[in-house]
């Protein structure tokens, strides 16, 4: 179930360089929503048509509190930056599939963010445990933000090697020699690219969290596709929607 | 107040004049989970061929002010999938007529069903057209030959009077059912190509597609579209595509539907006191996805306020301003 | 960083790539109460004719979504009185050229000043242009044929390649000044006006014109403006204005100036990568008066972030998308 | 001298129905503008691109405080009047020309406001005082707004007679046999029209203030004119800029 409705900003808050932390009450969709699966905020200026895709970071279905990290790429996410305790947001949600949390059941899990791509991966954790044995490495440019919301034992990649290993989250899985039977991954594309090419080499299962831009988000425009291996169900052609389909995906299924 | 808002299109009643443009909204059922579809006049779904196309690489869309780009390239899962799979869905959700009543106390007509169609050549054109001969869920042929975002056909037809009056005819004779021709703005006169859809034997018109447009992303410096063009939709194009509707009406007897950044009620009001028979809600489904409802809601709330008894009373009744 | 923002444009100097579009500025002297003109690259005054004109009745304007709608109908004060008011003010106003240095240590040029010239009639087109010849503060002349608010001229000349070719030569031999061509989008192929105004002789060529729109006051059922249709500028019609400027930088070798919707200078690198050479800011100066002077300091800001050391490098530099 | 300038929302408050008072502070505005005049005010909407020019209803330019009353006519007054304290909002002013005060200088001067019109004459009202001889005549429909600030006597009509004398102003003037040397008028241009009559029977001054849409309100974009008797001399045709050579003209002057 997809719920369309508007929710009140509880807080918003700067946990980085133009990363921030939004909090709102949004009873229906976080009552629903599962980790790895997005809403679509949408702009209250009237000029901005398209909604934002923004991956869930956690949702409290109980108190039915949503929160969203995200980082200002544009003049969407610069607008929403500077919403307000009891401002309104229009969103859209649950979207799309989320992580298959049954695949991590009593085994290993390794998280990987990059970037912004960390913040669907504080939820999975939440989610993952204790049942699974969760570990995440999150790579960073220098600033680090929400790795110290994570629950689980947490591995840090800095580019200037400002914190924990130096270099990309692959280099900090080969440092610590981490080990796992199945990753789930989001961040940039290159990240996912050297993912899926070691999970197929480590001969483990690898799940990533792919982008697209989006005009619907609800499965209708055929906007966000990527390219699949095998031809897909719904489409008929090697086109998979990330918004119904996705946004996670077995990395061997899909073109990186 | 008794409000009679059906109106007729081609030989077909609709409840109310109010659809959803094709491209952008499916078949509907992506749709169905936030409304009941059973409330539209008439859904109008997205561009069918004769088999799958792959369309356009990504990226397929790009927001610009007050409006979007597509170059989505008609990707669709041919007719045989569309027939056994999206018909049959709408088939399912769309009830039979009722007695509900119109304001005459007559039958409310059901939800009708317009397929759009595309292809690549006048014979791509008339094998999807036959294959959907047999269809009874399909009440309305939409015919696009304006989609701008397909090398060969699409866009060369749309523009081309002779072109159109060629393909319409031939369309014409291959379809059982009504044929409405969807028209493309990016021509000098677009009364020209309406009179030769209409000459063809168009039994109605769809206007406007989308205006070609582009995008550069200026940190890339490259196109923002894989396509480098798409077509401009959305509330931007309004007042263009009240123009041209304001401009056929004028031109040609056959019912017009009235399409291009329709938002809100009074947007769909301009395009039908322009001329328009029905209108179609597109890109501003993306930003609300009960836009097509709330437009629906809108001029019933309009016709009340201004004693308005029959929905045809305002089709084509703008006059020129006095002070 | 030392840079050059300093372009060409049929051999004038100009300082930079940024003006303003005709009819959005005045002849300046409005704007200059909120900047220093000398920070443009030109003003392009409003269309002026050989003798005064009424224009057209009221409301000639009106709001669209990112946009508007005019029908000024090119009211002026006839060119006897814009020589002797508007580009005296001209003259006064603006320095010559300074010693204070392009990149290259060279001279920086003055802000130039392009005086656009409509007429009902080929014999009025080159009457205006011929009482411009002896004026000095006259850089420039470009040629409106293509505003859709008259009803004689204009528009007709404007959408027709064979026309446009014969209104250019008419004017280019009776100018002294260059002369820059502008053009209406309102056609199927753009491409084709634009080597009609080049074979014709045209030294430039400045789009987009406006769209020809409408809008409907649905409370009055009347047309929202006196005129019924308007000319749609702004931020709504950007996208087709890069996608038409990109195609003629393809077809024609003389320089273009880019316009249409443009109020960030993200806008202008868009129409500068698509191929402009210059480009002018119209509508959104309505919204802040020191928008051209945003778009320059935000042009310099680019150029100084991406280490672009000459303007120039940037014309025409756009690239497919790549992932 | 015209100011383009961000003012700061010091509050907005409904005080009537769709009737809303904006208290800005915007110093360089409020220290120079004159009675009649008026502000553009600028639209946080991207999508709406146009400023809506509303009218000085009161400039306490000791303490840089202006004040706009308005009523929600469309999308942008709507979006005003959603405004809260501390928020921002970008205005160009003050422009036009404003009511001649040097006409009414130890002379009986009539006031007169209609509906919306009536915002103006506040603080033509306040600046007139104590040296002429002011009164003022106030239409509304039925409810009344405005109408207890005014520091001069006051007379009403309304169309439905719940206050004064019912019918217009004119049938208010004509009631209470009110005498004036001129009329200083903004309101609906039925209004206007009558008044231009009126004062044309009686062989008085009378300045009336007029509306017209506009797209740059500082006179370049000849979007605002009205027909004039005589060749306008900036236009050289019969037609005069509102924002500009008005939007208060004698009567005998335009066509209306
Ligand atoms: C499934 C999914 C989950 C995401 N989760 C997050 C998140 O948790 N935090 C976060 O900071 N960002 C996230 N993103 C990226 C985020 O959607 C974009 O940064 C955002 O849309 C940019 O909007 P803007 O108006 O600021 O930028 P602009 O560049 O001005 O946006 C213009 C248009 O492009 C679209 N767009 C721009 N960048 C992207 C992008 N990377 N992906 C998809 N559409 C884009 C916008 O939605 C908008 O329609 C996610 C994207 C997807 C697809
Ligand atoms: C000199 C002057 C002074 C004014 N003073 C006041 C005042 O003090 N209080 C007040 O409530 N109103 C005043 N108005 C009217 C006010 O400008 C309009 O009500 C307002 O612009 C409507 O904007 P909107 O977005 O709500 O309506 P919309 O109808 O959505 O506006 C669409 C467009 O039309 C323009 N427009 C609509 N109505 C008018 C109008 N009557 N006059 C000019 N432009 C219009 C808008 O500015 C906008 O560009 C004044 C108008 C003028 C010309
Ligand atoms: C994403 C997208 C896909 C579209 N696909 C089709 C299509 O398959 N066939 C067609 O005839 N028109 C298509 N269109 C055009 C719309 O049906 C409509 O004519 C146009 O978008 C203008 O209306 P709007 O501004 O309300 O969106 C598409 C438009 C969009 C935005
Ligand atoms: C109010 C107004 C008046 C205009 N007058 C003229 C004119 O006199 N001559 C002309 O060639 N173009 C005229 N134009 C067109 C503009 O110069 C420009 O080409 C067009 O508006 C697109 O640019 P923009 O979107 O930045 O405004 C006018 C436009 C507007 C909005
Ligand atoms: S965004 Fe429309 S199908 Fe995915
Ligand atoms: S609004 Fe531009 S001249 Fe008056």
């Amino acid at each position: 179930m997809k719920y369309t409705q508007k929710a009140k900003v509880l807080g918003c808050e700067t946990i980085g360089k133009n990363i921030y932390s939004l909090r709102l009450q949004a009873d229906d969709i976080a009552g629903s929503a599962a980790p790895g699966q997005f809403v679509s905020v949408y702009s209250n200026d009237s000029a901005r048509m398209l909604p934002r895709p923004i991956s869930v970071c956690e949702a409290d279905g109980e108190r039915g509190i949503l929160r969203l990290v995200f980082r200002i790429a544009g003049a969407g996410t610069e607008e929403f930056s500077k919403l307000r305790e009891d401002d309104e947001v229009r969103l859209t949600g649950p979207l799309g599939n989320g992580f298959p949390l049954g695949e991590a059941a009593r085994r290993r899990v390794l998280l990987v963010g990059g970037g912004i791509g960390i913040p669907p991966m504080l939820e999975t954790a939440k989610r993952l445990m204790p049942e699974a044995d969760v570990r995440a490495v999150l790579g960073f440019r220098d600033e680090l933000f929400l790795a110290e919301d994570f629950p689980c034992e947490v591995t840090i990649a800095t580019e200037d090697g400002s914190a924990g290993t130096k270099g990309n989250v692959l280099d900090a899985i080969r440092a610590q020699k981490i080990e796992a039977d199945v990753i789930f991954a989001c961040g940039p594309a290159v990240m996912l690219r050297a993912l899926k090419k070691y999970a197929l080499e480590q001969g483990i299962g690898c799940w990533v969290s792919m982008e697209e831009k989006m005009a619907c988000g609800i499965g209708a425009c055929l906007s966000c596709v990527c390219r699949s291996v095998q031809t897909d169900e719904h489409s008929q052609v090697k086109n998979k929607r990330v918004c119904t389909e996705g946004p996670v995906f077995r990395s061997a299924d899909i073109e990186i | 107040m008794t409000k009679n808002m059906s109106v007729d299109i081609c030989g077909v009643r609709l409840k109310n004049p109010v659809m959803t443009a094709s491209g952008t909204f499916g078949s509907g059922a992506e749709f169905s989970e936030f409304f009941d579809l059973n409330r539209l006049g008439a859904v109008v779904t997205k561009g069918v061929s004769s088999v799958p196309w792959e369309g356009n690489p990504t990226p397929r869309i790009c927001e610009t002010p007050s409006g979007m780009l597509n170059a989505i390239g008609l990707q669709n899962a041919g007719v045989e999938v569309f027939s056994k799979r999206d018909l049959r869905f709408l088939s399912d959700t769309l009830l039979p007529d009722s007695g509900a009543g119109a304001g005459s106390g007559g039958i409310l007509p059901s939800t009708k069903v317009i397929v759009n169609v595309c292809g690549h050549s006048e014979e791509e054109y008339i094998d999807c057209v036959e294959k959907l001969a047999s269809e009874r869920r399909a009440d309305l042929l939409e015919i696009n030959i304006s989609c701008p975002n397909v090398k060969e056909g699409g866009i060369a037809f749309g523009t081309d009077p002779k072109g159109v009056e060629r393909i319409t005819s031939a369309v014409r004779r291959a379809a059982r059912q009504p044929v409405i021709m969807k028209l493309s703005p990016n021509v000098t006169d677009i009364t020209e190509i309406a009179r030769a859809a209409e000459a063809g034997g168009a039994d109605g018109l769809s206007m406007i597609n989308t205006l070609t447009g582009m995008k550069i992303d200026v940190e890339r410096r490259s196109f923002a579209l894989a396509n480098r063009t798409g077509g401009l939709s959305g509330p931007a194009i309004h007042p263009v595509a009240v123009r041209m509707v304001y401009q056929c009406a004028g031109a040609v007897k056959i019912p017009i539907i009235g399409m291009g950044g329709i938002r809100t009620a009074e947007d769909a009001l301009e395009m039908i006191m322009a001329g328009a028979s029905a209108v179609s809600v597109g890109t501003a489904s993306f930003n609300d996805q009960r836009t097509a409802l709330a437009v629906i809601d809108g001029i019933d709330e309009y016709m009340e306020r201004h004693h308005v008894s029959d929905i045809r009373e305002l089709t084509g009744c703008v006059r020129d301003w006095e002070t």
